[in-house]
């Protein structure tokens, strides 16, 4: 028997045709619900870059009138130039919409909602009603923060942190609406992703396929199960922090309010005790994305299945006690900064092991560069240059030099932007097939991929050598200091590798639009994977599977020996294959 | 522009830049080795027509040799770290010689109260400049940070010497600065839309030039600054 | 659709019945006794934790449940005491 | 079966991969809500432990400011409440109607008992000067307060109120849903007996999550009025 025992694709299984409204906008079912995601996050993904351009024009060129900056109202950016007042405006929602609406919703609210049923051979989610709440909500928190920008003041000033008591009272920071806003903001996604996350807890425990065990899992639902008990018991500290911070603004409680007992240092405790745990959030789904797109592109089995999988759970489980490593120069608890410092080195650890497996994976492999592999190889060599650079902050001694300069922002950005988008560009491009039926430009893909890789570099190396030089950051006019004065041709370097990255990106748009309407009609494997959303048509249809597949493998038997061709799904029944034992159900 | 770390002007330039040196070797060894690997297998296993990868599930001894490289580097670079880090920021790292000075930060500036000719915080002697420290070289001096508003942070990059400044807190930071001349200090915590123009002026003297200064200061009450 | 795993059913009134008499104690604990403060806190502690186990225990059927789900239902307690404890040193160092 | 159940029942799989918890979604779905819910409790209660902790000066000593027998009674209610809810679910796992409408009817008029206490508590307080700010000036407790600062925690008394109003604000906030959810069951489902001896998952669903909030109020009690 060659071909596989494959279940058939249910165009409807068991559901009458619905509207418009029910089919597309209050949908509940788990693929429209990760497109939604997809669209909206990629808006505020866009929105974020532009947000960095205006950054970008102040420091590469202080004081000099931005391009097309005169259609800003006299409140932010008279005549083009920018104010400090904006200038910290644009930091601030820079980094807030980047962490909170791009890239947490496009790895998480994108694939684990498209992924991990369809991986795990389910019909939809646990609760799909719950699930739809759950964008509802986040586009909710999205839209309320953007009206920030449109309320009087202005948005937050506080910095995507927020440190109290700046962010705590409004006649210090001169934002009052906007700081309210961004709070309110955060409570609602809070709320999105708890619902989120239980709904992708609860279908990874309970709704897998049968053969479908625990270590027959995808390292991708591996990691998005990981990253939503993160989520589960991250955000909501964040929601407590950020409800106490509205009070301290709006009725008068003293949480972070010295001049009454509070402690400013408390509002940063919280923060990062949330803040650390979520930036795994941010980077774990990538690595599972990025562990089964390599797998796919090497031919080969993934190298260390069980040790990636201990990586994931050991890195979220440290991830737990090295928040105060944002603090070591905070007044924090000297020994604590100890503490502190020995649990975040001990967290190279499995980092290390991941990168090393990506390279067993691919040693001996027969690599394939399509576009998803090559953004995969990119995101191993750029995290590599985060997370290396990482160890400098870790040093405690040396922190207190580097803390709060540039080499943080080079830092950040590797492991955001060359860690999390790029997975993201490949993990989008991978699954676009089986999300609209389109395969998107590889010719386009190819040129977007390259030229990001070098833009990007041009953009953020400069800047740890800025940061090694001293260069603080959130600072509006770096020519005010003597020693920055010196940097500003490297500042002008980087400006404008900036904007190239930035138009480079926009090839990536128009890839994904155009591919939307005009793409390649994909076929129902085009990558040849092992993986069960590729045993569905292209697009995936509503309700997935009419019969739920059996799983006889785990997903990386690529070159199998069993096998003629080089690879091997995971639906697919050899001979030697036993049916699996299935457990009593509780409560079918 | 320099391509390297500021001028060394502190003792702490020693443990800090050596610390940096170290992690730059460290890492940049990790650094090449992964990404000549990926670019030598890039090459090496490109895709070949009719060929087929190597079936293996992965290597218990590879993956424990390179689990045990960075454990043991890992704790190594802790041990050191913790060393130097008890001796600049510990509970009992401020020299009981270190000269004392008050500085109060608010939005956006800051207030210095040298402690005048005794040489002691908190006597009628003691006078305050705005955005001007004068710090005596080859002398610990600890300076006791206060707020009026939110967190700000002290930051010399030549001296190496960063420490938050938090409102409701009292903390101390000590230094030791062996190189004179002329720097700035700068607010390197966001504090508000003026945080960028919050500096002040650090003049390191000799010590027979930080004696006069504070004699003629002293006398003028406010420093004599003109600022 | 639903099958509970049959257990006998605790008898509920009993419980009822500790949580009152626990209550009753706390409150006693409450008013001016002739012992250290630090003793009352620990004992007003004790109590609560022991209510709050008997309600997790009984009223929950944490007892009745499998391993898993009990661990499931433990996992944010480590870490809800990390980040106390942790910052709680900030005042003691 | 409505076509709404054909489709439910065809999105489950027939058999789960292994056996995992083996509980239903929605019971599972609820215990990691509250996984989540412990979490945010967590932030406020860690909030108050280390505020209160770290506080320049006494906290107002137990039932100077808060009226406890009010409380006690509530607790009480509470207690009742969470018995009452466990009695129902016992009730209907023995696919007894009558008791279940007794006991869930009972459940739902203690809870709303104890919101409409808690109102009472709060007016009260409100009035006699206890905000969220701390103590109104002019008002009574502020005057008790001049007279008895440490008694009555003068110096901390805005932290005292932030702390108070927050937490147990938002526990009744929690009762406050939990009440509404179960007059929804009551009217949509326990009336018109839709629940049976084998399918009465939304009691004990809902039921789980009023004993948390019953949990919760038993340490916040002890730890905010007793203490």
């Amino acid at each position: 028997m060659t071909t596989a025992a494959a279940p058939h694709a249910a165009p409807h299984a068991g559901h009458a045709p619905m509207g418009f409204w029910r089919k597309y906008i209050f949908s509940t079912d788990h693929k429209i619900i990760g497109i939604q995601f997809l669209f909206v996050s990629l808006f505020f993904l866009l929105v974020g870059g532009f947000l960095a351009m205006q950054i970008r024009w102040q420091l590469g060129f202080p004081g000099r009138p931005m391009p097309g900056g005169g259609i800003l109202p006299e409140t932010m950016a008279p005549g083009g130039v920018i104010l400090p007042e904006y200038y910290i405006q644009l930091v601030t929602m820079h980094g807030t919409f980047m962490v909170f609406f791009a890239i947490m919703p496009l790895l998480v609210g994108v694939f684990a909602n498209f992924l991990i049923p369809l991986k795990l051979g389910a019909h939809d989610m646990a609760f799909p009603r719950i699930n739809m709440w759950s964008f509802w909500t986040a586009f909710l928190a999205g839209m309320i923060m953007l009206a920030g920008f449109f309320v009087p003041d202005g948005a937050a000033r506080a910095g995507w942190t927020s440190y109290a008591p700046l962010s705590a009272r409004p006649d210090l920071s001169g934002a009052s609406y906007g700081q309210m806003l961004w709070c309110i903001s955060l409570v609602c996604l809070g709320l999105s992703s708890i619902l989120g996350s239980l709904n992708y807890i609860t279908t990874v425990i309970n709704n897998r396929a049968p053969g479908m065990t625990w270590f027959r899992m995808p390292l991708s639902v591996w990691a998005l199960f990981i990253t939503a008990i993160l989520g589960l018991l991250a955000l909501p500290v964040l929601s407590g922090a950020a409800i106490m911070l509205l009070f301290d603004q709006t009725i008068g409680t003293h949480f972070f309010d010295p001049a009454a007992g509070g402690q400013a240092l408390l509002w940063q405790h919280l923060f990062w005790f949330f803040g650390h745990p979520e930036v795994y959030i941010l980077i774990l789904p990538a690595m599972g994305m990025v562990s089964d797109i390599i797998a796919n592109g090497s031919r080969k089995p993934i190298f260390g299945y069980h040790s990636m999988v201990f990586a994931i759970v050991g890195i979220a489980f440290l991830g737990w006690m090295v928040w105060g490593h944002h603090m070591f120069v905070s007044g924090m608890n000297p020994t604590l900064g100890s503490t502190f410092m020995v649990s975040t080195l001990i967290i190279a650890v499995p980092s290390a092991i991941k990168v090393f497996n990506w390279m067993g994976t691919m040693w001996r492999g027969n690599l394939h560069f399509h576009v998803p592999m090559l953004n995969a190889v990119g995101f191993v060599a750029m995290f590599v240059i985060g997370g290396l650079s990482g160890i400098y902050m870790a040093a405690t001694p040396l922190d207190m030099f580097i803390h709060d300069t540039y080499f943080i922002v080079a830092h950040i950005h590797y492991v955001l932007f060359g860690g999390s988008l790029f997975a993201l560009f490949g993990a989008i491009t991978y699954w676009y097939p089986k999300m609209f039926g389109r395969v998107m430009s590889e010719r386009w893909g190819k040129i977007h991929f390259w030229l990001t890789l070098l833009f990007y570099n041009c953009t953020f190396f400069p800047m740890h050598i800025y940061g090694m030089g001293g260069a603080m950051r959130r600072i509006y006019d770096p020519t005010q200091y003597d020693f920055l004065r010196p940097y500003q041709p490297l500042n002008q370097f980087i400006t404008i590798s900036a904007f190239l990255l930035f138009a480079t990106q926009l090839i990536f748009f128009v890839n994904f639009w155009w591919s939307l309407f005009k793409g390649k009609k994909a076929e129902q494997n085009p990558w040849h994977d092992n993986g069960l959303e590729w045993t569905l048509p292209s697009p995936a249809p509503h309700g997935n599977w009419e019969r739920v597949p059996t799983v006889y493998r785990g997903p990386y038997e690529f070159s199998s020996p069993e096998v003629a061709e080089d690879y091997l799904p995971q639906t697919r029944k050899l001979p030697t294959d036993r049916e699996p034992v299935l457990a009593p159900v509780a409560g079918a | 522009m320099h391509w390297w770390l500021p001028l060394k002007a502190s003792t702490f330039a020693g443990p800090i830049d050596g610390l940096f040196i170290a992690i730059l070797i460290i890492t940049g060894i990790a650094f090449v080795v992964v990404e000549a690997g990926l670019i030598w297998f890039i090459v090496r296993y490109r895709r070949r027509p009719g060929r087929k990868a190597f079936y293996t599930h992965g290597n218990a001894r590879a993956e424990v040799i390179w689990t045990a490289i960075p454990a043991v580097t890992m704790v190594a670079l802790g041990v050191i770290s913790n060393h130097y880090w008890v001796q600049i920021k510990g509970r009992n790292s401020i020299p009981p010689n270190a000269y004392p000075i008050a500085i109060h930060a608010k939005q956006f500036e800051w207030q210095i109260t040298y402690p005048g000719p005794d040489g002691r915080l908190g006597t009628a002697d003691d006078f305050t400049v705005r955005n001007q420290l004068h710090v005596p070289v080859g002398q610990p001096v600890v300076v006791h940070l206060s707020s009026e508003d939110v967190i700000h942070s002290f930051y010399v990059p030549q001296l190496r010497v960063r420490q938050d400044v938090v409102p409701g807190m009292d903390i101390k930071a000590w230094f030791q600065a062996t190189v004179p001349g002329d720097y700035e200090l700068a607010c390197s915590q966001l504090c508000g839309m003026g945080h960028y123009k919050m500096r002040a002026r650090v003049t390191v003297h000799t010590q027979a030039d930080f004696d006069a200064w504070m004699k003629q200061a002293a006398q003028a009450g406010t420093g004599g600054t003109g600022s | 659709m639903h099958t509970a795993q049959p257990h006998k059913h605790p008898n509920y009134l009993l419980i009822w019945l500790y949580l009152f008499l626990l209550t009753v104690a706390e409150l006693g604990l409450a008013f001016e006794l002739p012992i250290s403060r630090n003793m009352k806190l620990i004992l007003l502690l004790f109590l609560a934790v022991w209510k709050a186990l008997l309600v997790a225990l009984f009223f929950m059927h944490l007892k009745f449940e499998r391993w898993n789900l009990r661990i499931l239902a433990i996992v944010p307690l480590p870490l809800a005491a990390i980040l106390i404890l942790a910052v709680i040193t900030e005042h003691i160092w | 079966m409505t076509h709404a159940a054909v489709a439910a029942s065809a999105m489950r799989p027939p058999f789960p991969a292994e056996r995992g918890v083996d509980v239903y979604n929605k019971k599972l779905g609820m215990w990691v809500f509250l996984g989540s819910e412990v979490m945010f409790f967590t932030a406020l209660i860690g909030s108050y432990v280390i505020l209160r902790f770290g506080a320049p000066g006494p906290w107002a000593l137990p039932g100077k400011v808060l009226n406890i027998p009010v409380t006690a009674f509530n607790t009480f209610l509470l207690i009742c409440s969470s018995v009452s809810m466990v009695k129902a679910y016992a009730a209907i796992a023995n696919g007894d109607q009558k008791w279940l409408k007794i006991w869930f009817g009972l459940t739902i008029l203690c809870g709303a008992g104890f919101v409409a206490v808690q109102a009472y508590e709060y007016t009260h307080l409100i009035h006699h000067g206890f905000l969220p700010s701390g103590y109104r000036d002019g008002s009574e407790l502020a005057e008790l307060a001049a007279a008895n600062p440490v008694m009555y925690g003068q110096a901390v008394a805005g932290l005292y109120g932030s702390t108070f109003f927050t937490m147990t604000g938002f526990h009744g906030f929690h009762v406050t849903c939990g009440v509404i959810s179960m007059l929804y069951l009551y009217v949509t489902r326990v009336l018109p007996g839709k629940y049976t001896k084998d399918d009465h998952a939304g009691v004990e669903v809902v039921g789980l999550y009023w004993h948390f909030v019953d949990l919760v109020w038993i340490i916040l009690f002890t730890i905010v009025y007793l203490i």
